[in-house]
């Protein structure tokens, strides 16, 4: 597993708003199948982060590869779940899930069987020909959620999806995408200020400074799946992490 | 608690149906009850009533009935309204798409549209004559223009963070546009139908009442020239109920057609 | 400045009591429902107190109706022994989506209580500033909301409550909408600013970390319709530390009790 | 390039390359004719401050055409804005009134212009009650549906800090309502500057409108285009003028840090 090239390769990342330096010089790789959760300050450029990632803001300097190829979401199987709601108003519950495999044009059998998959996996099968504006905030990132994973995504970006979820509902949707990435094996980078967060969902930790952001340092979570976040362990890892960070 | 709500909204309900029948008390008291106003200055409610069920059938005196006046402004304001769609909202969603195209094209659209469509008429006169043509291009403009501006709007209040999904998954520029941003647009895309039918209706009755054969503009300028009020008035009604019907039919279609609840 | 009373003097009667109150809502298609079920309270001069419960039913409406905006269907709700009838300024709120008046500035937001109720300007002015530079926010006085990150907004909405001398404080949820770090960095300001300007304090969250790092007391709700199912003392020092074994004992003891949604 | 100097520049660019075609088409075809080229146009459009067409210079025109429509616009948007607070604010106002507005406003302005003859003749009255009709019922009804705009949190706010029934008035339903009353006042400014063109076209001895006509009647396309300048332009800048005041009045609505 160790000699396989690593499915993102992140050298000198750089980012510039005019002449406001935001992403300086970042480097860092991910393993496949790894959830690895970036942390940091609040206001640390982390949405220009994740955009420069899928080449939605163009960087100013740096190569980004996935499987050794310079990132293109044309030719990859990339799919990003952003901080604001963003499932499309017009379509309905089913529509808006199959939106990610009509553009990747899969076909028509293919595309059925996971987006039925995915209906019954976020327990939305009930509310397929609901318009969003019929559900309510959890059920509306349930829908994100499933629209990114039923093109079965080799990578997948996550920006802070649960900030405005209550305690029950983000830990309840937190187990429920565990489940997801350990079935479908898929890359997965979850950006979150939330450090207890971070600490229950990942493999691998990456901290980054305030801006202009580089990368602090990464490290490992060596915790076993399911974690207690109250356990011993669970909070000298947080303190941790939370050292490298604290502003307030 | 819920019956008292029900009490004061009938209660307001009478209270408008009652300020109505006092208005239209006091305009026949200071018409045919006390004399103040002569039918030549102001009409009776009544006269115009009379005159509003004559004029279906009757061409006295402009030569035409109410109706087919209705259909020669329709005809026209339909005429011009349909091709001023077709060209107005491509039109506004090609200006928005493109910054360069938005850039070079916006500051000579921001001085056309401050011309009101009735200044076309002389213009449009002088080069195709009175009659049909030139009030139908009157009507294209000013439809058009307003078409324009609200696609144009329309495309450009999409919400980024849809089209950065769409983008994520790979779409082409031209799957952007009509997966996403011409979707987003369409309640606003009706809102432009719905502004440009009243501004072309608008139009229409100016133009006629400028240069005209036929149409409501024209009789209600004519009824003037022979003080009959009546039909004028009667003409004012007939321009407000149309206006009022085309808007609501333009509503309707638009939200059966915008899916989400969002029209 | 109000002289702030002896804390060990516990007057006899309450400052806030709720005796037997049910409160019942029409919807208009789900007709009737309950969402306050005979609920018995006493809250204590100059106390920390939290509401902590989970989801969003019946706790925001036990504040409403301390504050005066819902009255209850049945019982009694008393502050200092007489039946609340509608809001005032005794019983100052500050709301989960701040509610700030975005065409006044900072200063006119937080001036506003004084203004309406006659105080002359510059007596206002200078009590309004005291309550921005406790809240740390000097130099955004003529700033308007529009500008403000959620933080200081939530700040804005303290000061203007503070600036009103209010008997008690109401918070409803204030800082649900902030990142978790903006949050952490509320809870001690709002600390320290209640350690200087001793008011009773009632805050409603449905965050138990939220709950046990701000409460001298704790008042566990039930679901709906919402009743008092357990009440936790939480004497730990101040300033408290999330992470120390004391803290997390009791969270993990709180969260146990707690019926969480489905 | 900033973004500002961008905007600036691509304008420029698409403005001179509408003249560009707007020269060709009538210098090398048939529409040369009968439609004169921009020059033609400019130089006449400028002349007109000098030598005066009919019996007033174009400045004069443009003065009167707005004084015309500013007068009524002024008094439409006054009464305007204190029926629509009294119809928002008092539901026995909103049941006597609303009927009314509901069937007058859907009538054009323009189609008011015979009864406007018969009632005030051809004199300035009768383009005042036009451009006081256009101008009113658009007003009325945005500032009505500012006062039911209100946000029910903020009046809890209020009352909360102790503020009485009169106060929530001015310092809750007032401000909110503002912007609304600006969107409808530019609204209104819109269909007033239609109706004051439309019905100087139909009678009158100057104004812009006047200007239009009387070159239709002698055939003169040179004068229509001349006219369809001036109006334009003013219309760009009364609008433009418009928004400047919003912005400054409604500085607390604009987002961004």
């Amino acid at each position: 597993m160790e000699n396989k090239q690593p499915k993102v390769k992140v050298q000198n990342l750089t980012k510039k708003f005019g002449d406001l330096l935001v992403l300086d010089n970042l480097n860092f790789e991910v393993k496949e199948g790894e959830f690895l959760c970036i942390v940091g300050p609040t206001g640390c450029g982390k949405t220009t982060f994740l955009n420069s990632l899928t080449r939605l803001y163009e960087p100013t300097a740096g190569e980004i590869l996935v499987n050794g190829i310079p990132v293109d979401p044309k030719k990859q199987n990339i799919s990003y779940i952003f901080q604001e709601y963003s499932s499309f108003p017009w379509l309905t519950v089913e529509q808006n899930i199959r939106f990610g495999l009509e553009i990747k044009k899969t076909p028509k059998a293919e595309a059925d069987a996971n987006v039925e998959e995915m209906l019954d996996v976020v327990g939305l099968t009930k509310f397929r020909n609901y318009y969003p504006s019929q559900l309510s905030i959890s059920m509306l990132q349930r829908v994100a959620i499933a629209r990114a994973f039923a093109t079965k995504p080799e990578l997948l970006l996550m920006d802070e999806p649960y900030g405005q979820l209550d305690i029950d509902l983000r830990f309840k949707l937190e187990d429920e995408l565990i489940k997801l990435w350990k079935k479908t094996g898929t890359t997965v980078l979850f950006i979150t200020h939330n450090i207890e967060e971070a600490v229950y969902l990942s493999q691998k930790i990456m901290v980054l400074t305030n801006k202009p952001t580089s990368v602090k340092t990464v490290l490992d979570n060596p915790l076993p799946l399911p974690r207690d976040v109250v356990s011993e362990e669970f909070v000298k890892l947080r303190n941790k992490v939370t050292d490298l960070i604290r502003w307030w | 608690m819920k019956d008292k709500k029900k009490v004061r909204i009938n209660k307001y309900l009478f209270l408008s149906v009652f300020s109505i029948c006092v208005g239209i008390f006091i305009w026949w008291l200071v018409t045919d009850g006390l004399g103040i106003f002569r039918s030549n200055a102001l009409p009776s409610p009544v006269k115009v009533a009379e005159s509003f069920v004559k004029k279906w059938y009757e061409t006295k005196p402009d030569g035409a009935t109410l109706l087919q006046h209705l259909g020669a402004s329709l005809q026209v304001a339909l005429g011009g309204y349909v091709i001023g769609a077709v060209v107005g909202i491509p039109l506004g969603i090609f200006m928005a798409w493109n910054d360069k195209v938005d850039m070079c094209v916006r500051p000579v659209f921001d001085l056309v549209r401050t011309i009101p469509g009735i200044a076309w008429t002389s213009v449009m006169v002088t080069l195709v004559g009175i009659g049909f043509m030139s009030k139908a291009l009157v009507i294209f403009i000013s439809a058009m223009v307003a078409m324009v501006i609200n696609s144009y709007s329309g495309i450009k209040q999409t919400k980024t963070v849809h089209l950065w999904v769409g983008q994520t998954f790979g779409a082409s520029n031209w799957e952007l546009l009509t997966k996403v941003a011409i979707p987003s647009a369409l309640p606003m895309i009706f809102t432009g139908l719905d502004v440009a039918l009243g501004s072309a209706w608008t139009t229409l009755v100016a133009a006629e009442l400028l240069a005209s054969t036929k149409g409501l503009g024209f009789m209600i300028q004519q009824a003037r020239g022979i003080f009959r009020l009546d039909i004028v008035i009667v003409g004012m009604i007939v321009i407000a109920v149309t206006g009022a019907i085309l808007s609501s039919v333009i509503q309707f279609i638009g939200r059966k057609l915008i899916k989400g609840g969002r029209s | 400045m109000r002289m702030d009373s002896e804390r060990q003097v516990v007057p006899e009667e309450a400052l806030i009591e709720f005796r037997g109150v049910d409160k019942y809502f029409d919807k208009p298609q789900e007709g009737r429902y309950q969402v306050v079920g005979d609920l018995n309270i006493k809250v204590r001069e100059n106390e920390f107190l939290v509401l902590f419960g989970p989801g969003q039913c019946g706790k925001s409406t036990i504040l409403n109706m301390i504050a005066g905006f819902e009255l209850p269907s049945s019982g009694a709700v008393l502050c200092q022994g007489k039946p609340v009838e509608g809001p005032g300024p005794d019983r100052g709120m500050v709301f989960q989506n701040t509610a700030l008046f975005p065409w006044l500035t900072v200063m006119g937001n937080v001036e506003y209580g004084p203004k309406v109720r006659g105080v002359k300007k510059e007596e206002r002015r200078k009590r309004a500033q005291h309550y921005i530079d406790l809240v740390g926010l000097q130099g955004f006085e003529n700033s308007f909301p529009v500008k403000l990150s959620g933080g200081m907004q939530q700040r804005v909405g303290i000061a203007r409550a503070y600036c009103n001398e209010p008997l008690v404080m109401l918070l409803d949820e204030p800082f649900g909408h902030l990142d978790a770090q903006t949050r952490y960095l509320m809870q001690d300001e709002l600390t320290r600013i209640w350690q200087a300007e001793k008011r009773t304090v009632i805050f409603v969250t449905n965050n138990i970390e939220e709950a046990v790092y701000l409460a001298d007391r704790i008042l566990v709700l039930r679901n709906c319709p919402t009743g008092v199912k357990a009440e936790y003392e939480i004497n730990l020092p101040r300033p408290r530390n999330y992470t120390d074994p004391e803290f997390l004992r009791l969270r993990r003891e709180i969260d146990a009790v707690v019926d969480h949604t489905l | 390039m900033g973004e500002k100097q961008k905007r600036v520049f691509f304008g420029a660019i698409g403005i001179f390359v509408f003249l560009c075609i707007w020269y060709v088409a009538t210098a090398l075809t048939a529409l040369g004719t009968v439609m004169p080229d921009p020059i033609t146009v400019f130089t006449g459009f400028f002349t007109a401050f000098v030598e005066p067409i009919g019996t007033h210079s174009m400045t004069m025109h443009i003065l009167i055409s707005l004084r015309r429509m500013l007068v009524p616009y002024i008094a439409g948007g006054v009464l305007g804005v204190l029926v629509g607070i009294l119809m928002g604010w008092y539901r026995v106002a909103d049941a006597i009134l609303m009927p009314y507005i509901q069937m007058i406003r859907p009538i054009p302005p323009i189609a008011w212009i015979p009864l406007s003859i018969v009632w005030f003749g051809f004199s300035e009255g009768s383009k005042y009650f036009l451009i006081f009709l256009a101008c009113f019922f658009t007003i009325a009804l945005t500032t009505y549906n500012g006062v039911h705009s209100v946000d029910e949190t903020l009046v809890r706010a209020a009352r909360m800090l102790g503020a009485k029934d009169n106060q929530l008035f001015t310092s809750i339903v007032l401000p909110t309502t503002v912007p609304y009353i600006f969107s409808g006042l530019q609204v209104a400014l819109g269909s007033a500057w239609a109706t004051i063109v439309a019905a100087e076209m139909i009678r009158s001895s100057e104004g812009v409108g006047w200007l239009i006509i009387s070159g239709q009647e002698t055939g003169d396309m040179t004068q229509i285009m001349v006219g369809i300048v001036a109006i334009a332009l003013t219309g760009l800048l009364i609008t433009s003028i418009m928004r400047g005041v919003e912005s400054k009045l409604c500085a607390w609505t604009v987002r961004g840090k």
